[in-house]
């Protein structure tokens, strides 16, 4: 006889099924997954620096690219193989060692960022996205660690150091004003981004990924809309995502780090040849990252109808159509939003994001905590809609006040 | 079988008369910040000072309904409630947070003592033309700690505290934005400090890992319950070392004491009241929490140690006070003198000996609080005037400051009928009470040599003419200073003169090894179908965490959303197969 | 009656948690000697990352996965990073500029508490052997095999950690209100230059060793 | 599961954290070097956590890092005052030099 009923957040086992069993054919296929999400990162990236290039001509009426093969598609190989015959120069105040190890410390955090989006499988039905290869089952994802999301931070966080380094390293003056503005950048970047990031994990109650995907496959408010990260958030965490990650990523209308006009080049002023175009390709693949970031958090990830055929294709599909939008979102970023000050970026930062995003996960866990104790919802939200109004107008008092009085102070040197 | 579900959450009960001296000032620290970033400019300082006079205020009062719930209403002296039966002592939250005798007492303590300092520091604060409100806060947040250290009954909460008390001590340290010497004192105090709080965590590592626990209740019942031998007893035994080693440094004993007199010098001078009462107060409680309660089965091995650094700090404090002309590095060193002499209540791991140090930490810090007034007062704007030169001819040119900083000085001395003198009564008695007589001998000869320099230092005040560089200019005290001045006063004469009272508290003023409370069920929903009480067996529980024998009323518990199917444990009930007893009420018995 | 304490996990030694511990290991120690010995500050904080990251993976290799991250994230994106804002901000970079040495009457005494220290450790662990260990677990928060890491560690800090979780929000806004009090000077503050006579622990020239800041002989 | 190994590499870290904080002179580089300290607390409680397996040992060392960055922060913000103030020092005996 037993009483005991296992609760929801007890599971037998957790994690691909791939890895309940290693053997030599799980190793093939995790090496497998592994070749082909390099492949495709290189292929997206390439893809992405001449999509931004054709797309902005377009918005600004030129034609771009368009002599290396059809439509100029291989002008980022042209542009590669370029580079890599170009002379090599590393100058002399530079520290070698830092100058040479930077590249890499900003290229290798966005390969690795990939390693947990799950970019395949079909999610339909319960089916949780297990594709059949070789006879063994697994997920279409490198790998589904249960601290997935904490991973995609704790990379993202590493990918500062490539930038602050290659200017520091320089030995020169512009790159090294480049990596202090992006360090502080970054750093406020980070929380905001973290806490959008925690609105997700709140309401999906995970930090897989994998299980983060699965929660926004099942059916959404009503059975009509889909039960994705951005509906159930209400829609605020991911506006602050979308703005955090783009100043994360020094996209336009973020892109202090490298404003010509104030900075030359930013970090990567004194680099040339093979290591500028690592930092190129890293800056263009971390936005590839970070689309699919978003997929993964807000839209379901390759979550989406079968219409015919196999499942784990149209996962696939889906999922590329979904990171698609974005990149063309970041694209026309650039091409419209002209470039902020460095006061209105860190006061947006520090002042709006942070405030807001914090805020809201209150309200999410206020409505959340209501409905599991059969509160009334609509009281409850009324509640916490004045509260918040009322901690906002305590917050713009406090900046006026402060800056108010700011001619008091020294400006930090 | 187990009749919760494994995910069950079981929440620590909480007694939230034992927190609210800690809630109130918490809360008083926040609203303050809050306050000032909305009132910036706009708001007098004074306001600010007057706020966290009344948060402290408040704490004490708020402790005041703690006391009586420990010892019996008959002492509360404000109001009378006969509803309410003293529990005597009792433990909360899971039992990280002690409210006896000894937390209560020292939580009063630490809230009278943030008054007078906060007085001070609003004169410091007035003189020097500052508007910057922070400085309270932090000293409340700093008091917040303090208050968390003494009643602190986990390992984790003790750290915790003295990190909240430290990292604000550190920035109250190097707050004199002018002086380059005082962010040197603060950097200095913070490596120190740091350096001290990784000793003490390690210390802890080791201790968890040879108990298997943090609590400080765990580790006596496991002590008492286990020998431990070989690598286990070793382990203990080094990270009691590293805890003492990290206590040492906190309160300043030789031979970890040389950053003591470089930080007193630097530190802003109101500041250093704060340093030397509730920072001491609150690293000797848990001091002695540790050692004399969870580590009492350990005293052969720690008290050698303790008696050790005792000498040491005594002798060497004395010492080394001859020698300086800086009045505040002679307090420094005088006040190290005086940690030799807590130290002997410590060591004698006794209730005399634990009474011993509450009174001596009480009477202590009335006295350097008032001796630090004096010197904030007499360093004038700037806070720069120190040196003996300074204090030459004092007692003409402002005999009342120089009257007080006399008597101070003399009760350091521990001349009759001060409080200085008590309190050492007291630790020379809890020595020879404990056997080690020999320790009371060389803390009355230290007591000799330490009486020298109060002297000098009085003489030079009196019998002394002014060096032709020595300010000669009149010493004002301004009211808010006055009132601390003359509350310290009062206290040491009275502490000297009708020492019963406090006796009389301190006596009852130990800690106690209480267990802690059983937890509660979290339950989701709200249609509770049972009142559900268990009395629980010595093995404790299936489902329940750990051993927790006695009875725990899980009050009204919604079953089905618990997993339980009510029909089942009433089969299960009639059957008595549960394993132990449990007593169910049905709101609506099933079938 | 069935048993209710769960001690899951065998107590073996795989050979993959050898292999990763001797290679986290060697890592952090390197980083570490890097630290305290590399001239350039910068130099010192880029091995710190690379010691905090071997800390890492080897909380990583004894099932932490929850602390591992937390580490990553927290030392290496903002404690280090912090640190080295710092000292490009400053241009204290490139050489040791900027002098202090707070421990000049300890060394000895710490210096002891080193080498006891790590003698004792050793015959701890080596001499003496790790058969005898009496401890029984707390059996309130025993390691679960069926629980996500992440999940017990969450329930822990809010049932039996709840006052020190409390009391770790009430540290970080202390150090959060100091650091901004600090890094803030009203303009009409002059600095005060130091009296010749005070005790000068720190100074600007590299070659000046100050005066001994023992005992001060009087007059 | 290895646990003296562990306590071996925490009592290394611990000692060489000790060293850097008594040699190094760079205000900085004494911070860098309580982390070192910190961190060899952490190895010590992580390896006891799961030698005893609890997720208590875990749980503590979560509270170490809040630990650390406090202590970090404040500290940066001194060592930050001290190099500004002593800048305008060198200015103003500059000055006084000249009148």
């Amino acid at each position: 006889m037993s009483l005991l009923v296992t609760g929801s957040a007890i599971v037998a086992q957790q994690g691909d099924p791939l890895l309940f069993d290693v053997d030599l054919t799980a190793v093939g296929i995790v090496v497998g997954k592994v070749l082909v999400i390099f492949a495709f990162l290189l292929v997206a990236t390439m893809f992405m620096v001449w999509f931004e290039r054709k797309l902005i001509s377009d918005m600004q009426n030129r034609i771009g690219p368009n002599l290396a093969g059809p439509f100029g598609i291989l002008q980022t190989l042209a542009d590669g193989i370029k580079f890599f015959f170009k002379e090599d120069l590393i100058p002399d105040r530079a520290q070698r060692r830092v100058f040479i190890l930077a590249p890499f410390l900003s290229f290798v955090p966005a390969f690795l960022l990939f390693v947990v989006i799950p970019f395949g499988g079909d999610f339909n039905d319960g089916n949780a996205g297990v594709v059949t290869i070789f006879g063994r089952e697994t997920f279409l994802q490198v790998a589904d660690p249960p601290i997935g999301v904490l991973f995609i931070l704790a990379m993202s966080s590493l990918a500062v150091y490539g930038a602050m380094l290659a200017g520091w390293s320089s030995g020169s003056k512009y790159p090294l004003l480049g990596s202090v503005r992006q360090s502080a950048q970054m750093i406020s970047y980070e929380a905001a981004m973290g806490l959008a990031i925690i609105a997700v994990v709140v309401k999906t109650g995970s930090l897989s990924t994998h299980d983060i995907v699965v929660t926004q496959a099942g059916e959404g408010l009503g059975g009509i809309l889909p039960n994705w990260g951005v509906l159930l958030t209400l829609g605020v965490p991911f506006v602050i995502f979308v703005i955090a990650a783009t100043a994360e990523l020094n996209r336009p209308p973020f892109d202090l780090v490298e404003a010509e006009q104030e900075l030359v080049g930013g970090f990567h002023t004194e680099y040339s040849s093979i290591r500028f175009a690592l930092f190129f390709l890293a800056e263009f693949m971390n936005t590839v990252t970070m689309s699919a970031i978003f997929v993964t958090l807000f839209l379901g990830g390759p979550a989406g109808p079968v219409l015919f055929g196999p499942g784990w294709l149209w996962g696939i599909i889906w999922f590329a159509l979904k990171v698609f939008v974005f990149l063309f979102m970041f694209v026309w970023f650039r091409a419209t939003l002209p470039r902020l000050r460095y006061d209105q970026l860190m006061d947006l930062g520090w002042k709006v994001l942070i405030p807001l995003s914090l805020g809201w996960i209150l309200l999410l866990v206020a409505l959340d905590l209501a409905q599991d104790q059969n509160w009334n919802l609509f009281a409850v939200g009324i509640g916490a809609a004045v509260v918040f109004f009322c901690a906002a107008m305590l917050l713009r008092a406090a900046v006026r006040s402060g800056q108010a009085t700011r001619h008091t102070l020294e400006v930090p040197d | 079988m187990e009749l919760f579900p494994s995910d069950a959450v079981f929440t620590p009960d909480v007694s939230w008369v034992a927190l609210w001296p800690m809630v109130v000032m918490a809360l008083g620290g926040l609203l303050l910040l809050t306050i000032s970033s909305l009132g910036k400019g706009r708001i007098p300082r004074p306001f600010y000072a007057l706020w966290a006079v009344l948060t402290s205020v408040g704490s004490f009062i708020t402790a005041i309904p703690l006391w009586a719930q420990v010892h019996g209403w008959e002492d509360a002296v404000l109001w009378y409630d006969p509803e309410v039966d003293p529990t005597g002592p009792f433990s909360t939250v899971g039992g990280v947070i002690a409210a006896d005798g000894f937390s209560v007492f020292l939580t009063m303590l630490i809230a009278v003592s943030m008054v007078a300092v906060v007085l001070v520091i609003e004169a410091y604060l007035d003189r020097e033309q500052d508007r910057f409100p922070e400085m309270f806060a932090l000293t409340m947040f700093a008091a917040l700690g303090g208050m968390v250290m003494v009643s602190a009954n986990d390992l984790i909460v003790l750290l915790l505290g003295l990190e909240t008390l430290s990292v604000a001590a550190y920035v109250l340290a190097a707050m004199d934005l002018r002086r380059v010497q005082s962010q040197e004192a603060g950097f200095k105090y913070f490596v120190l400090g740091a350096f001290s709080s990784a000793f003490f965590l390690y210390g802890i590592a080791f201790i968890y890992g040879a108990t298997g626990g943090t609590g400080l209740v765990h580790i006596t019942d496991f002590l008492a319950a286990n020998v431990l031998l070989g690598s286990s007893g070793l382990m203990l035994l080094l990270g009691l070392g590293l805890l003492i080693v990290g206590f040492a440094f906190k309160v300043a004993l030789v031979p970890f004491h040389s950053w003591s007199p470089d930080v007193y010098d630097g530190t802003p001078s109101p500041l250093v009241t704060f340093m030397s009462s509730v920072v001491k107060v609150a690293a000797f409680a848990g001091m002695l929490r540790v050692l004399v309660m969870a580590f009492e089965s350990a005293g052969a091995d720690w008290r050698p140690v303790i008696q050790g650094l005792a000498v040491l700090s005594l002798v060497g404090g004395a010492l080394g006070a001859i020698v300086q002309s800086n009045v505040k590095r002679l307090l420094a060193y005088s006040s190290i003198s005086h940690a030799g002499f807590i130290l002997l209540g410590v060591e004698a791991a006794s209730d005399v000996g634990t009474a011993a140090v509450v009174i001596y930490l009480t009477a202590y810090s009335a006295l350097v609080i008032g001796s630090f007034t004096v010197v904030t007062l007499v360093a004038r704007s700037g806070d720069r005037l120190h040196t003996l030169t300074d204090y030459q001819g004092l007692g003409r040119t402002s005999p009342l400051v120089a009257g007080l900083f006399t008597f101070f000085l003399l009760a350091q001395a521990g001349v009759p009928f001060t409080a200085g003198f008590y309190a050492k009564f007291s630790a020379v008695i809890a020595a020879v009470d404990a056997g080690t007589a020999w320790l009371a001998a060389v803390a009355m000869l230290s007591a000799v040599i330490a009486a020298y320099l109060y002297l000098r230092l009085v003489v030079t005040m009196w019998f002394v003419d002014p060096a032709a560089e020595t300010d000669t200019s009149h010493v004002g005290v301004p009211a808010a200073a006055g009132i601390a001045l003359a509350g310290c006063a009062a206290a040491v004469l009275w502490i000297g003169i009708f020492p019963n009272t406090l006796t009389d508290w301190a006596e009852r003023s130990v800690p106690a090894v209480v267990q802690p409370a059983p937890p509660n069920l979290v339950e989701s929903g709200d249609e509770a179908d049972a009142d559900v009480e268990f009395e629980v067996g010595p093995d404790g529980m299936p489902g329940m965490p750990g051993p927790m024998p006695g009875e725990m009323d899980f009050g009204e518990l919604d079953l089905e959303s618990l997993g339980i199917d009510p029909a089942e444990l009433e089969a299960m009930l009639e059957g008595g197969d549960l394993g132990f007893d449990v007593d169910v009420e049905f709101e609506d018995p099933p079938g | 009656m069935p048993e209710a304490v769960l001690l899951g996990g065998e107590q073996t030694t795989t050979a993959v948690e050898w292999v990763v511990f001797i290679i986290a290991a060697t890592t952090t120690l390197l980083g570490s000697f890097g630290v305290i010995m590399a001239r350039n500050p910068v130099h010192a904080a880029l091995s710190l990352v690379g010691s905090l990251f071997s800390v890492a993976v080897l909380f990583l290799n004894q099932g932490a996965e929850f602390l591992a991250a937390v580490q990553v994230i927290v030392y290496t994106g903002a404690i280090v990073i912090l640190i080295l804002f710092v000292l490009m901000l400053l241009g204290i970079d490139t050489e040791e500029d900027l002098e202090d040495e707070p421990l000049r009457g300890q060394m000895p005494v710490a210096v002891g508490i080193g080498v006891l220290l790590t003698a004792s450790v050793f015959a701890l662990t080596q001499l003496v052997g790790f058969d005898v260990v009496t401890g029984t677990p707390e059996v309130t928060a025993a390691i679960r095999d069926d629980m996500p890491n992440i999940n017990q560690i969450g329930r822990l800090l809010f049932t039996d950690f709840v006052v020190a979780t409390q009391l770790a929000g009430v540290m970080l806004t202390v150090a959060v209100v100091g650091a901004v009090v600090m890094a803030r000077r009203p303009r009409e503050y002059q600095p005060i230059p130091e009296p010749e006579s005070m005790d000068a622990p720190l100074s600007l020239d590299p070659t000046d060793q100050g005066a001994d800041n023992g005992a001060e002989v009087a007059d | 599961m290895l646990l003296n190994q562990f306590l071996l590499l925490g009592a290394v870290l611990f000692c060489i954290g000790v060293y850097g904080v008594l040699v190094r002179r760079n205000g900085v580089m004494v911070l860098m070097s309580i982390e070192l300290i910190l961190n060899a607390v952490n190895i010590n409680l992580v390896a006891f956590g799961t030698h005893l397996q609890q997720a208590t040992g875990q749980a503590f060392a979560l509270f170490v890092i809040p630990i650390a960055a406090a202590e970090v922060a404040v500290g940066l913000a001194i060592v930050l005052m001290i190099y500004r103030n002593r800048r305008s020092i060198d200015v103003d005996s500059l000055d006084e030099m000249k009148g």
